[in-house]
């Protein structure tokens, strides 16, 4: 199945402020995406924006796929135009996903900000495990998918920046207070994060103290997605890896922050 | 016009015989494979490896790219695996492909390009080299071997005593007179010359004040710079005897037409293999069809051959 | 961070104080008659006007524009009305404007380019000279003044001479080495530098063979050259002192901030006024409320701001 | 009121292959244009295409006005793919239009090819005039406001090159036998043409042979649209003038041809 295609749009809806949700129909069958894969869409068809723009899947219902998106800068803002009926260029799904988890391991979903798009996916793929889900944002209009988490029987612990919703502060502190009070083994425990660096590298720091295993999703700018510019890497204590090839998803301890 | 059913699209740049006149542009492609799944290799005219040097590189840190107005700045740092583990892990692989393989390297220093010159000649199957000289030069406070036309006179005359395979050199384009800078490759004994490489060039994000890339400086490719590179493909082949690559922001048919009818005799696709990764095949198919509908049957006929 | 209200826009190009940093790029705005109907010219930091030479002179036949991606080529041909009428006609409309006026002009020959500035230096009314060193020398086989470091010490000095006002000098982007180039100019004694203008460009119809423009080759612009442009900043304002006029594919209230940034101390704006005519206004709004949002208050502490 | 304006497309009709006929919407009241003026359109909001692209004012129908256009490269292809509600910005009315003719002339108009948007324009102005029209194009398929011109009381004299509908032959032909035909003095006559530039080029010999005056419109790429960029300029005899503001319309004894 080649992974090149192109898809219409069947929906594209503004969930909240900046957050999209778009849906999106291939014109032919594709390869389903794991969670943690990626897709490379071409927002337009003229030379600029020129390259295409990585974005996790979020959910796949029925050869249909959706990716929840934020308008951050020219790229996204002309995909948050588009209508149903416009056709866009896509590649993928593409990078490696996140591994299954091994048996008898307590599950910890880690999601801050638009993090949760793929943190969702996982979770949706392994909700019979019970995880449990860290999930933090700026402020409480932000908060994504609670209802949706909830069905699948996940209850999410949840902090804000600024404390409208949940506890009050960064999801990596509120995680932390949650190990210290737990009395399971940690080599128990398997971690499943995405979000911002800032988040990603202090959950990092907690998996060192702890001793904690998992695996994180990593951003990187992209031109190709398929592990030929070179441009995407990150550095990982094996010298620089790609994050669209070896990555999006690494073991948490791999990778080496500045 | 009638349709053209006999198509000729091979061309020749030095010794080296070509199926058809398009290539890949060196860091573009990477070593071929990853692209295996996007588009039928044996189809290709031929294969730009990433640049190699003797050594593995581990190149810049990240940010590496950033897009641009219709372009791409890269700062990848000539990141490779290097000629040894190419060697023995790329080029099983290519020799399979019924396409041509054209090693592109690089060096900080003159022995190090001589040597891996010589290296990359003893190998079954490449059949051309590529060699960069848009590279810091080590010896001289790391300016561009590419910049300085004794400097770039002296790398090219070593490099051709140290091989028999035919050798393309890839002009920087960052000169004040291109031109010149061809003549030079030409007598230093270049069989063909390369162009363009990237642009120079910069951008800054003005929220942290700090530049995009890592390492500042980059290099500009994509349709972007199309303008630029036709206008030095055009200038050289008025100056020069030896056949000319074009590349620079190729990313249809009409782009590849354009650099052949300016004096290209074959053209390289780089940034576009990023944005559709089956572009080089269309390439092929849309200059065939350029061809047949102007009743053209060699595309040799083409190079060159714009009216001023 | 706090909402700032006394944002100081004012800066200053050698003795020239301009109420912002904000100008016209020559060549693009006309003699700002054109535009009044679009922006409030007064509210400009400076106005360049079109290229003057001491005789009217015709341009090049057309076609003289072709659209590229994210950029345009022109070949002009420095068409203009003289100097003669330029201060009949144009002068009394600008010596009313509430804003700076600086004469972009050039010659072909050293003689010429004296000449011009004297004339031009003695007209009530402009405030300042931006010499164009991007043409042809007659004297030494048409080969541009600004890409020949003797050449462009020579004539930069002459008009240096036999002028009080603060000089502009506008250098070729077209050269190996823009920071030497931009220490000659200082050294031959300019007040500050403008750059970049325009790449040296070139486009062919595949249909008819023959180059889109009339001239062959032109000049390229627009937010395709924006990368080159600020990396070309940014190594002249390490070596220079003078101050620099930043341009090149400025669209917006982020590209001025980022030339600010790489090393500019004002910008001007070029090929945007024919996309958005009002254009200038906007951009001088963008950079109070970035200010603003940063509470920043004298656009002075942008320029170079750049943390490498 | 300012000439810079955003519209939104009321309707984009495809009339024949490659042809379309675009109703848009000014948010702001706007100058009525005149024929022969024309508005520069951005076809879209990244960076390529980059500049306006130059169209001829078609019709006027109560504050709304129509372009006829031809996809002819990217630009247009953009456009004809634009939604009713799709906004685009626009600058104009832009240059000189056709003068009024003087009273007691004949008025022949003369239109190639799509150089019949803005003669329709010319017609519908002076339709009390009594106009003669003079209309050629490739072949029958392509031929346009037939009907249009009918209910403005002018009969078209057609002509293709294919002799698929008409006299079969360039439209210059036809118009230089039926002067040969009529005793009118030529001094009574006037032209108003706009078409290809070749024939531009054979009326203006026709117009030489016969010393008839009239006027033509000129097309040359564009880059400003307002006089400043000096882009796109045509020989004259009085030297180079700017299509976008001596022009597009030029008395046709004024130009000179290569
Ligand atoms: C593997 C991966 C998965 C992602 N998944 C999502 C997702 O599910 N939802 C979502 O909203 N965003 C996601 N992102 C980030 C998203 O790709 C960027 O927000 C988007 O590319 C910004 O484009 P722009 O044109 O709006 O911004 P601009 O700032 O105008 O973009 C300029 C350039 O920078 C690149 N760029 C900017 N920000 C990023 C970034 N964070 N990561 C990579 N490239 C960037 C763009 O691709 C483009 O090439 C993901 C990124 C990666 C690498
Ligand atoms: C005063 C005037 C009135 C016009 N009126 C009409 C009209 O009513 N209907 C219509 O279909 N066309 C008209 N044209 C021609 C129309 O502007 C071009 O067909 C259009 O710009 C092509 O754009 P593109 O992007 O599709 O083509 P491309 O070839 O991709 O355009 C590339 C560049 O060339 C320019 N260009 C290409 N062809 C022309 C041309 N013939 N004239 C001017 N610039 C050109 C474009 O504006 C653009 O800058 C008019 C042109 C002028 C100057
Ligand atoms: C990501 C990237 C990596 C590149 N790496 C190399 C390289 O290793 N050696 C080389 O000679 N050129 C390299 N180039 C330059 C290209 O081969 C080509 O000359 C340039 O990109 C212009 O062509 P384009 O606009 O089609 O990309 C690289 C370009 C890009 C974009
Ligand atoms: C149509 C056109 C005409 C120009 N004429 C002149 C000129 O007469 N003198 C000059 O110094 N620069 C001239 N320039 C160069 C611009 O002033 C400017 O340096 C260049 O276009 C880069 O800026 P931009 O990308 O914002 O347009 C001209 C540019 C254009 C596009
Ligand atoms: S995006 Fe090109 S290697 Fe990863
Ligand atoms: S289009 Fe700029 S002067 Fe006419």
């Amino acid at each position: 199945m080649n992974r090149t295609f192109k898809a219409s749009v069947v929906e594209n809806k503004k969930l909240i402020n900046n957050h999209y949700l778009i849906t999106l129909n291939p014109a032919v069958k594709i390869r389903k995406p794991k969670p943690g894969n990626f897709f490379m869409v071409a927002v337009d068809t003229g030379l600029d924006p020129l390259l295409k723009r990585p974005f996790s899947v979020h959910r796949w219902i029925d050869g249909n796929f959706q990716l929840l998106y934020r308008v951050v800068g020219k790229g996204t803002k002309i995909l948050s135009e588009k209508k149903p009926g416009n056709v866009l260029d896509i590649l993928g799904p593409l990078g490696k996903g996140f591994p299954a988890p091994k048996k008898n391991r307590q599950v910890i979903l880690v999601a801050g900000g638009l993090g949760v798009a793929p943190v969702f996916s996982m979770a949706e793929n392994i909700k019979n495990r019970a995880p449990l889900l860290f999930y933090g944002t700026k402020t409480k209009k932000s908060l994504l998918l609670i209802d949706e988490f909830r069905s699948l029987g996940i209850d999410p612990t949840v902090s804000t920046d600024d404390g409208s919703f949940g506890t009050k502060g960064n999801i990596i502190n509120v995680l932390k207070r949650y190990l210290t009070r737990n009395s399971l083994p940690v080599t128990r425990y398997v971690l499943y994060a995405c979000g911002p660096e800032v988040m990603l590298h202090a959950l990092s720091h907690l998996a060192t103290e702890y001793k904690l295993k998992g695996y994180i999703a990593m951003e990187q700018n992209m031109a190709c997605g398929i592990g030929t510019c070179l441009g995407c890497v990150v550095k990982t204590r094996k010298g620089h890896k790609r994050v669209c090839k070896e990555g999006p998803v690494f073991p948490i301890e791999e990778i080496v922050w500045d | 016009m009638p349709k053209k059913k006999n198509i000729d699209l091979k061309v020749q740049i030095g010794k080296l015989k070509l199926k058809n006149p398009v290539m890949t542009a060196s860091g573009t492609f990477g070593y071929g494979d990853e692209y295996a799944e996007f588009v039928d290799l044996n189809t290709l005219g031929a294969i730009v490896v990433k640049g190699l040097s003797l050594k593995p590189k581990q190149g810049n840190p990240p940010p590496r790219i950033v897009e641009t107005p219709s372009g791409m700045l890269n700062a990848i740092g000539l990141q490779n695996i290097g000629i040894n583990s190419f060697i023995k892990k790329k080029m099983p692989f290519l020799r399979e492909c019924k396409t041509r393989v054209i090693a592109n390297f690089f060096g900080d220093t003159i022995d190090e390009y001589v040597k891996a010159a010589e290296k990359l000649s003893s190998v079954n199957g490449i059949d051309a080299l590529e060699m960069n000289i848009s590279c810091p030069n080590k010896q001289s406070g790391w300016i561009i071997f590419g910049t300085d036309p004794k400097v770039t006179y002296k790398v090219i005359s070593a490099v051709r005593n140290s091989t028999n395979l035919p050798l393309i050199v890839k002009l920087s384009p960052n000169v004040t007179d291109i031109s010149h800078m061809a003549r030079v490759a030409e007598d230093a004994g270049a069989d063909a010359l390369s162009l363009i490489n990237t642009l120079s060039g910069m951008a800054v994000d003005i929220q942290t004040r700090k530049p995009k890339l890592a390492n500042i400086t980059g290099g500009l490719s994509g349709p972007a710079i199309k303008p630029v590179a036709i206008r030095m493909v055009w200038e050289c082949s008025k100056k020069v005897n030896i056949p000319i690559i074009g590349m620079g922001g190729i990313i249809s048919s009409d782009d590849a037409i354009e650099f052949l009818i300016a004096g290209a005799s074959a053209v390289a696709i780089g940034t576009a293999n990023f944005i559709h990764p089956g572009i080089t095949a269309e390439i092929i198919k849309g200059i065939r069809n350029y061809m047949s509908s102007k009743g053209i049957s060699s595309v040799k006929e083409i190079s060159g051959s714009i009216k001023c």
